[in-house]
């Protein structure tokens, strides 16, 4: 753990250099470091996706299972994400079963593909009440440096979208697999950006540097109508006032859209 | 219903449905009878468990909320101190019987994910740079719920750590506001908020004017989200009016009958 | 944890006080506490009740689900009781699972409803051998001034006689709700007195100070026929004498007539 | 016998039914050919594990038990240590093997339970206060499970614990009574406990007079229930002598042998 | 936890007396301690038997249930063992769930018996894909005064020679006890040895003394036929030359014949 | 496939079958093009994450496996911690997306045997005795897997040591043999290790002739064997000059570019 003293003095320099609109590593406030998307890096799996964010690296793979629905949503498929902080990505991380920071990670990215409707889930039934498809997303951090939760998001979204499903015919309540694949069915791609405040200054796809000095952060995740389907304060115990969230809203609004170009393409 | 059918597991995500156009009728009344803009009837009591450090009682709608507080007290495990400034160690906990269905009593991965951002909502407003190696214990019990349960938890948390006697910059109020039957509505109680479009939780420090808790799912457009997150803000001004009166009703009759 | 030199000077305390017949607040000793007892206060169960036996208080909560009965019960209805010491209640309660203490508190409160016979189970089937209802006793302690055991009982069984079932009727294996409520079959009414041995001396309905300098306590349940359905020693390193158990027993007839009338009429 | 079969977990509650009336015939003859106040056999023998510092093995009727006893050592984890004195750490465990359905070696419910009644039935007997700060491990297998598993299991401990030459003010030793059939009889085996209407396990230290474990489940009237523990009581001070028998056959013949 | 001071020493004298084919106890570097094998020491499992080598002593007790078999072999039981290293045996061994030693263990075991094909599966399928036994194989071992694997081995193939399963038929998919016993049905019978390597030097059955000191260990199961169904070496931070390897493979095929013939006819 | 079922867990147990016959064609060929004493296509990179104190990735056929290295550092928890010498902490951790059925996260019981048998097999190179009371931490991430992971992985972690500079005697390299469609085989992929007859994986010092890991399950004669751990440690070999040129590749490289 980094020592409270070196923290402070990171923080000064950091609150010093934003007062001056830069950053340490010479970004603007509202510029992510370079992204790098590469999709199918996990042939075995039904889809996946590695995500570079300056050194932050995230796969995401998706696995097509079958199960039972909901009993109150019989006629829809099954989506499960998963996010696994895995010990070798950074020195605060430990093995065992997933933290907070873990689960709330997971259930962020879940929001965001969830209530954007980003999955047809509809088209994932194969008897009502009884089968469906059940979509297995499993985030893994492999380098932590910053900005774990916009990477996730991303990589989540490009490993969809390079998902394939075999085809099938049900004969006697059983799926029978026939030759070929067809892209799992998505109908949004929610991308979500991450400010995080530091003095009275916000910026976005934070460093781990910065990350240890902000105040908080929020989450605000978009779907492609510009609308907002999900978001989350969190990391740390400062606030926001009514108008940076404002702020943040309006700045979402681009950076979601421009962010959404670089993923969905890839 | 039927026998031991084996579900997986789901975390209290919101399914809209077709059914949200009836949760409004045409003359802007909910199926409660409130208005949009209206908060549910809510009862707010300090000092009720003997043994806590500082405890407080919360009705609001159906929604029954009970909060102690521990500390600040030595820290531990150990590891968890810091040397600084104290930790807040808080768990939102609900009963077994507070819902429809029976819930196990091991937390889920909503429980743990609402014990973290209830306790980033908190720490805003506590003095924690005055108790350095030590934790604070929020244990906040969800005796019933009707919807909006993490934000009464921390409206009645605030009360339990002002009970306690922990200094605090400012008190915490939450309220949500959500979109259920088309219109951005104050406070939604649970049918609103299942079959309901979006929720949008929000915790507030009245007189510092911050955002301490922000959450959102469903679909808003941006204009809707600014109405949503007003209105939750007037609702939480309300909320924390009824939390001054419940201090001074503990406070002011103590100081009459026992000091 | 109080420390050994306070636990000592109390225990001296108490002890002569005892061997005057008095305790510390007054009270005789077979006297309880005053009881409050509230039912239907958690208005989703189909069964609730509050218990206040002086300070300590604890809710009761009772859920009917459903399940497949034991392979070699099949036409009875299941039981299932639960205890939490949830850790507002009392700064020695932690949070996690069950320890031993509570294991022990719910054990013995299942004890005392289950081999009474309280519940008539057998009323609980829906088809043989494959659908019976399941009723969960989850006894939550809200705050701990001290015979956690009589109290919960005592709400357990307020919270059983509270409940409420829906109609209904099977069709095709399948359970169709019907308009209207009955309430739980209930054939018996048990109450547990704990006696406390402090020196020689056996009190009941201890308080908290009073537990603990206790040696060991004593809980016997009755039914309502005055007879024995449950007794559970525990709560600490000591004995009771032969003479102990029948002088408790004595007083256990008398004392939980006197009990279940206070409960069973609330 | 069903495949797969998912069932609810039942943690050996008692069921009574009709059959407890074949449990004994007319001429008090009970299913094994015990007469309603006679022990089932019983053989002990102290010192049969090497590396424990204490240990014994008792049989009584079909049941087998072991019993290892270590210390007393270093309490660990140290925030269990008492200042004043020792304290006992005591696990019963069930081998997978030792009952009709293999039992999954997780603790159970009635496993904690019956943990924490044997430690405080074995408590009274040991002079804690000559150690303190540390712990003393009882650890007690149930190889075979017959009924009267916890009773066995207390007097075999006892011998594990004199025979780790730890000091005790008395030796303990347990037996159980129940009504079987309608009778008040000794030493339930397990198809008697599991059909019969009461089971009254009573752990006793003889030269102090001392009831140090009373259980009971089932029903009975109050002069039911003296009869029971006045019999258990008598099957404890049986039970007593062959206790002191193995103790002697341990230290006597080793005094010759070795020393 | 014994010192490193005392550890080192032992592992001189050891060393010293090895040099010159000696080991602490007299024995022969091949010789194994005095095996008692009893069989059938719990009446009430199907199967059982109780290994003491030297004084190293395992009970292994063998349940036979009933499941559904693995989708992949519709027509074959299925074989499970686990071990447990209870506390009373050793004070290195401590409560609660398997560590990695006890897991080793059982697997080592475990592909000993499923490796040879010791126990005929495919005679217990009850139903195709259905229903077949499921044959619980349960270590437990009571006193631990070295290898261990070796000894638990030899009880695991003691219990299932000792197995017994109740005769039945089939009736509209569920089995119907009828009279009658047969035993459990064997086409193989595995024996495992273990080396112990200290310094340059080889040998077999491992006291508690000699494993605090060795470099390593390797153990070998061999089939009636005398070949090899499992290897396993482990036991510490030493290693094997490629000598060492055939020179234990070729003493293993006499030792695990030799072995055979004790634990098969007791 | 079918919705649901329930089914008895399974660790990686070989099941053989009638279709090993058809493994490798009548010219000695395999499924995927090799001839029986081939490896398959092999990729290393050394130092891929920026975060640990030494990291490697390796590809071999379709397995791709990263390896991170923490420490020496601090024992943590403190008892594990050894007076005289490091202790290396293995994790054997296999994504849920790298297997065909998605594998829960928990560890299961091949995860916990692999991790220790690794452990043993990189601790003989290690200079253990240079850092006494620290902990050195080597986290395998198997993120695809196609049969060898375990072997692969321990060259991939003996590289990710030698990135660390941690103090070595040697690297280690493992590779399997086997045999399938009746004959020995090297580098066994998924689907020849699963039908096939047996599975010998190797792990081996190239400079001190030393073998640190031995496992096999299967049914071979003694001469089989012979020849398959001399094809596996044929195979190490082969892999030990990839590992130098990965080595080499990055330290030279960077010598030129920053120091």
């Amino acid at each position: 753990m980094t020592s409270t003293i070196v923290v402070n003095v990171k923080k000064k320099r950091i609150t010093e250099l934003l007062a001056g609109g830069k950053r340490t590593d010479g970004r603007g406030v509202n510029d992510y470091r370079e992204i790098q998307i590469e999709s199918g890096v996990i042939e075995r799996a039904e889809g996946s996706a590695r995500v570079r964010l300056g050194k932050t690296e995230i796969i995401v793979g998706v696995k097509i299972g079958t199960g039972t629905p909901f009993p109150d949503t019989p006629d829809t498929g099954v989506l499960t994400v998963n996010a696994e902080l895995v010990p070798l990505a950074s020195p605060s991380f430990e093995p065992g079963p997933p933290g907070e920071d873990a689960v709330e990670l997971a259930r962020v990215v879940d929001r965001g593909i969830r209530e954007s409707k980003a999955i047809d889930l509809e088209k994932l039934c194969v008897e009502s009440g009884k089968l469906v498809f059940v979509v297995f997303v499993d985030v893994y951090v492999l380098n932590h440096d910053g900005n774990l939760i916009d990477a996730s998001a991303m990589a989540a979204l490009a490993a969809l979208v390079n998902t394939k499903m075999f085809k099938y015919t049900v004969e006697e309540g059983e799926i029978v697999k026939k030759p070929g694949y067809t892209p799992l069915p998505m109908l949004d791609y929610p991308i979500a950006v991450t400010f995080a405040k530091i003095g009275n200054k916000l910026i976005l796809d934070t460093g781990l540097d910065e990350e240890q000095v902000m105040d908080a952060r929020l989450t605000i995740t978009m779907n492609k109508d510009g609308n907002i389907c999900a978001i989350q304060k969190g990391g740390g115990s400062g606030y926001f006032t009514r108008e940076e969230i404002s702020e943040a809203t309006k700045i979402a609004v681009e950076k979601t859209a421009e962010l959404r170009k670089v993923v969905v393409k890839s | 219903m039927k026998a031991n059918k084996k579900k997986p597991k789901k975390e209290g995500e919101k399914m809209t449905s077709k059914k949200s156009e009836k949760l409004i009728d045409k003359k802007g009344i909910r199926l409660d009878g409130r208005k949009v803009d209206e908060l549910r009837p809510v009862k707010m009591e300090v000092g009720v468990l003997p043994n806590a450090d500082g405890s407080a009682y919360l009705e609001q709608g159906r929604n029954k909320i009970l909060v102690g507080v521990y500390g600040p007290k030595e820290a531990h495990p150990r590891h968890i101190a810091q040397q600084d400034r104290a930790v807040i160690q808080c768990r939102y906990h609900m009963a077994p019987f507070s819902v429809d269905e029976r819930k196990s009593p091991a937390p889920s991965r909503r429980d743990i994910e609402l014990s973290k951002v209830i306790r980033e909502a908190l720490e805003p407003a506590v003095f924690l740079e005055y108790y350095p190696r030590t934790s604070i214990q929020v244990y906040i019990e969800i005796l019933q719920a009707d919807g909006g349960t993490r934000c009464a938890g921390i409206t009645t948390a605030a009360l339990a750590l002002a009970d306690a006697g922990i200094p605090m910059r400012d008190l915490v109020v939450a309220c949500a506001a959500g979109k259920a039957g088309g219109k951005i509505a104050l406070d939604l109680m649970d049918t609103e908020d299942k079959v309901g479009e979006a929720d949008v939780p929000v915790a507030f420090m009245p007189n510092l004017n911050a955002v301490t808790l922000l959450q959102m799912d469903g679909n808003l457009s941006v204009d809707e989200f600014n109405t949503a997150v007003d209105m939750a803000i007037g609702g939480c001004k309300k909320l924390y009016e009824i939390q001054k009166e419940a201090l001074k009703s503990k406070y002011v009759s103590e100081g009459v009958k026992e000091e």
